[in-house]
């Protein structure tokens, strides 16, 4: 997990306090809560599991209901769950909002202008993106000037492109201000508020709200680093994260162990160009020591799919023997019986080689000799 | 001096007494680069591989007249260090600090464009003009001079890239890290542009990877100006949708960004598009350009 | 057309349909300018005047090809309607709106000169070619067609010396109310530029006042680079130091921006400084200029 | 007072808020109070009159006490000074400081460049122009881009140039952010630490501070409004103020009322060259109404010191005839003694005249004509 997610109730409670109008709503741990809270703001109120994955409606983990007796019935059901895989273990007990229409607003970076970009839609509550393939033209899109900042004129020129009621106008321009600048003093990646209803009273809430921020952000934010949900990360993530590895799990059979994100992936597709499937994207970074390696090669061996590794390392700062002191170091622990086979070019390669000849390895020069191997070896 | 540094390059190294800095302005000068001054705030009168320190960059340029920056700083501090050195009128900035804020970076990559600065990376391992001029943190030996300009968004994948040419007899006239974050100072495009009117550069390789569209302004580029053959190679094709690969800038996100989509617009331009790195070696081969010097070093032991 | 404004300007009001925006639209259109559109969000297909009103500045700009705007907006809301207007296109506008926090000009001055616009005020009374086009809040009957060029950081102030200019005989090839505000758009010297350049003007009257360095600038401007006579008033010569005299760049802070000091530079610098508002009309006349046209209108009763 | 100032403890608490370290300390409102917290804070302390003019010091209104009954005594002396007219109504109590140096660091508009510029000097504690006339070499300026705010390189290179130690850089540097985040996020126009001690256990100590706040931006700051003090403004112009009339009182006889700051200006220059010296500045802005100047009267004629009223009126957006209205009703209920001229010319100048003829006023054309006939009458 390499951009930080938060969830719903986070995020809302963090777009709340700049202004944007949220429905009333608290978290419960266990049914019982969701009764006491479905009482205390009156019904009906939605039930929402809070998870980090997408596809919570379609699971059955919102569900709107309209009794107290009700919200906690529905509360259990939604707690036995598995979204995605993930266990539920909160929901967010909210206000129901009767919705007039609606609409999507998010911000991300755009790379191409290299600025911010505030989208809207008027046909939000689905995936933006379906609509931005299926009907692009509702899809509205301003860039923020990266040495001014937001401007109101930019929420009026979204608003009028997406053919929002002009009484709306105001209050839509102070949920996009705020929004820009939510996304800007948390260093965010990512802020959506998808949907963005128009209520029958007519009245703007945000009736869902995603968050995704920017890891390299987080040292200046120690209070968001704090919602990170330890429940929800891998385990084996959570070490690489902790290790300052980048580690993604994949559904090969060929673990890897790179240094550099680039030749991780190339490596990567290599072994997919001989025939194999990477069980992993690993990189150690540049300069690894001993124990860092040693950590991200019991990460590797923790995927049971695992039948052989791969070892690409190409010496610059990070030194061979290094490299190699850190996989016997593991191996000396873990004692794995999948082959294992290492290239090792650079730096210290003839000390690496050296000390990684005790541990009954399969040696290669070239990357492209190492895949063909080790995709032989893990079939 | 082919392409953004050379002999003429007179460096500075921002974070001179940190490990990294220290360590990278060793190799520097080991590897020839003209290394004139050091700049860490409070070390002013001090001294790292006999390279005077300064308390600020406008200090050190003044004493010294330095033309490019190279930044070693931590990411917390690296926006404020670009900005010194831009403010002080270096014109080339080479930012090796990974894991800069985004925020930070959106600031200053237009910031320095206002100011007509160059700025290389962040998040890259540097240039080199092989002979002439390191700038940078990656093995000096692997590389020798030739007519081969590489550009990448890559660290170690590159250097994986020039050795293969290089042991295939094909000298490099330089070799540009742009860097793997969303927003870096330099694109492919400048790069390209660059080589294209470089006489030392005869052919060109570009080695990209998942996510932006860098790689797709680079084939509309490289299709509509360029007359130089180019060779390229893209990481992440069996990168899933979604899961950032170690690079902030290396995700496929909304479908956009897959390596298929840059291949086939490296493809539609010209480009011969290699499907691992050491076939990028045969398709240079395959342009009969004359061979450049003997290759008569091995890859770096201490680099 | 003499400078800025003229029979080509197509005028654009922002804030048509406030209080303010209407009547001067009103006003603007008796005197004979231009007007072809006006914005107001929300209010699209209105009519004020008879001009059609638009939702944004862009819509009004497509619909109309406006080439100036005049800001009638609150404070408040005054950055984000110049934003609005130079992102639009717009090369010139103007802002009468008074009370803008001085943070938000200090960004807004310094965006309009990086997109090239022309940004005049704001807190000011507008500019005006008597004969082709007031854009602004002056009385335009007080105005005769000639060849004066005025500048002035003041509004009722400017009207006394054109109404004292327009009696003795002399008319005005434009009236620029460049605004009292610490921060403006466009100074003094901008417009002694224009003027100097302008066929149509043979002398100039500068109306300065206490606070900031603008009117020593001016004289360093006419010193070295106007061939033109200039005759200057400066207001303020009681004020005591440290009282804001109700323009918010109208103090004499840390002994600097006196009235004293200015007048001694624009006289250094040969300009004929009136002690007067009156005296200005005498000095002009002593100049020598043929007469303008006969001045054949009393002051406005409805302007 | 068209710049809102605040009180030093307001500045210190707000500055406070943005890392920049001041002494412990409290506000005292009777010497008993001075007392309490000289014991909770323990002595020696400083009792520093709260007043909104300066030269506090040399009025004795600053003193250093070292028990909390020198506190006491030391505070009722303070409260029964009046400072440049201003009666001492509170009092801080502050933990005093072991001082090794006094620096002094402020920031404000720089007309010229457009921008902010962050001004330290290593001479502190005095009136940094006094410095800046005698020692323009002790004065370092730095200028912080608009676009991209404050770096702390900036704070570096001052740091340098006043030659602090280099182990105070960083604390230097959050200081220098914290001031210019401070002046941009209450709209000041000038922020000001002086002295900034070094104190003799090398800890940087902001031990004065002042701010003066951009009364325009003021509207986005309804906290800072409230901190304004009603018992520190004069009430004619406290009433000023809130009527939206700039008045400024001055030492002459010739009260003025005049629309147009450059105008009223004008107005008492010219009534100097002819001998006389006005009692004021007064502005009615444009397009006043008859209540507004009705109001602005009665201010004028509540100076004793006014021998003599001039109006002086250039119609345009204001209306001569609601100009004359505004002065009738007022001399209705004042019926002041005083002799008025008036000279109304521009928008509905005849109307304006066959009001004021009831009125028994003196009348005049052009502005030299009335300036002369106000000083005549003046004597």
């Amino acid at each position: 997990m390499l951009a930080m997610k938060i969830h719903e109730y986070q995020a809302k409670q963090l777009l709340a306090r700049y202004g944007i109008p949220v429905p009333p709503g608290e978290v419960a741990y266990s049914p019982g809560q969701a009764r006491d809270i479905a009482r205390r703001l009156g019904c009906p109120v939605v039930v929402k599991a809070q998870v980090l994955v997408g596809g919570r409606g379609k699971a059955g983990g919102v569900r709107l209901v309209s009794t107290p007796d009700d919200a906690e019935e529905v509360a259990k059901k939604i707690f036995s769950l598995h979204i995605k895989g993930s266990p539920v273990r909160k929901v967010l007990v909210a206000q129901a909002a009767s919705v007039a229409q609606e609409l999507y607003l998010g911000a991300t970076l755009d790379r191409v202008t290299r600025r911010l970009v505030l989208i809207a839609s008027s046909q939000g509550g689905v995936d933006i993106e379906e609509v931005a393939a299926r009907a692009p033209e509702k899809i509205a899109k301003v860039f923020v000037d990266p040495f001014i900042g937001f401007s109101d004129y930019l929420a009026r020129d979204l608003a009028f492109e997406i053919q929002l009621p002009p009484s709306l106008l105001r209050d839509f321009a102070t949920i996009s201000r705020g929004l820009i600048q939510a996304f800007v003093e948390v260093d965010a990646s990512l802020v959506e508020i998808n949907p963005l209803a128009i209520t029958a009273q007519g009245q703007l809430w945000a009736l869902d709200a995603k968050i995704v921020l920017d890891d390299n952000g987080l040292f200046r934010h120690k209070d968001l680093e704090a919602l990170r949900d330890p429940d929800e990360e891998n385990p084996y993530e959570r070490q690489a994260r902790e290790n300052e590895l980048s580690y993604v799990k994949l559904d090969g059979r060929i673990g890897c162990m790179v240094n550099g994100a680039g030749l991780s992936m190339a490596t990567m597709d290599v072994i997919k160009l001989y025939g194999g499937a990477p069980a992993n994207f690993l990189d150690i970074g540049g300069g690894a020591k001993a124990d860092k390696v040693a950590v991200a090669l019991r990460i590797i061996l923790s995927d049971s799919n695992v039948k052989a590794v791969l070892f690409n390392i190409f010496g610059g700062i990070t030194r061979c023997d290094e490299v190699a002191r850190g996989i016997i170091a593991a191996l000396d622990e873990v004692r794995p019986d999948v082959p294992m086979v290492a290239r090792l070019v650079g730096t210290n390669e003839a000390e690496g080689r050296a000390l990684l000849s005790r541990a009954r390895m399969i040696t290669a020069t070239t990357l492209q000799e190492a895949a063909q191997k080790v995709v032989e070896v893990a079939r | 001096m082919s392409i953004l540094v050379g002999r003429a390059t007179r460096l500075l190294v921002q974070g001179i007494t940190g490990r990294e800095g220290e360590f990278h302005t060793r190799q520097m000068l080991e590897y020839g680069t003209s290394v004139v001054a050091g700049v860490t705030p409070g070390k002013r009168g001090m001294q790292v591989a006999g390279i005077p320190v300064f308390d600020t960059v406008k200090a050190a340029w003044e004493a010294t007249g330095a033309n490019a920056s190279i930044i070693y700083v931590p990411a917390a501090f690296a926006a404020d260090a670009i900005y010194e050195a831009v403010d002080a009128g270096i014109p080339l900035i080479v930012c090796i600090t990974e894991g800069i804020p985004i925020l930070d970076m959106l600031k200053v990559y237009h910031y320095v464009k206002l100011k007509g600065a160059r700025l290389i990376g962040p998040n890259c391992p540097g240039l080199i003009t092989p002979g002439e001029a390191k700038v940078g943190i990656m093995p000096g030996p692997i590389h020798v001079a030739g007519k081969v300009g590489l550009v990448s968004r890559s660290g170690t994948l590159t250097y994986e890239v020039v050795w293969e040419l290089t042991q295939r007899g094909f000298g490099q006239s330089a070799c540009v890290g742009i860097g793997g974050d969303p927003i870096i100072g330099t694109s492919f495009v400048d790069v390209l542009s660059l080589f294209q009117q470089d006489p030392a550069t005869e052919a060109v390789v570009l080695i990209g990877e998942i996510g932006g569209t860098d790689e797709e302004e680079a084939a509309e580029f490289i299709g509509s100006r360029m007359t130089k053959p180019v060779v390229g190679f893209i990481a992440g094709q069996t990168a899933p949708q979604g899961k950032r690969m170690g690079h902030a800038g290396a995700i496929i996100s909304g479908g956009r960004g897959t390596a298929a989509e840059k291949v086939a617009a490296l493809q539609k331009a010209g480009v011969k598009v290699a499907k691992s790195p050491s076939q990028v070696g045969e398709l240079v081969e395959v342009l009969g350009l004359d061979a450049g010097p003997t290759v008569d070093r091995q890859p770096s032991r201490n680099g």
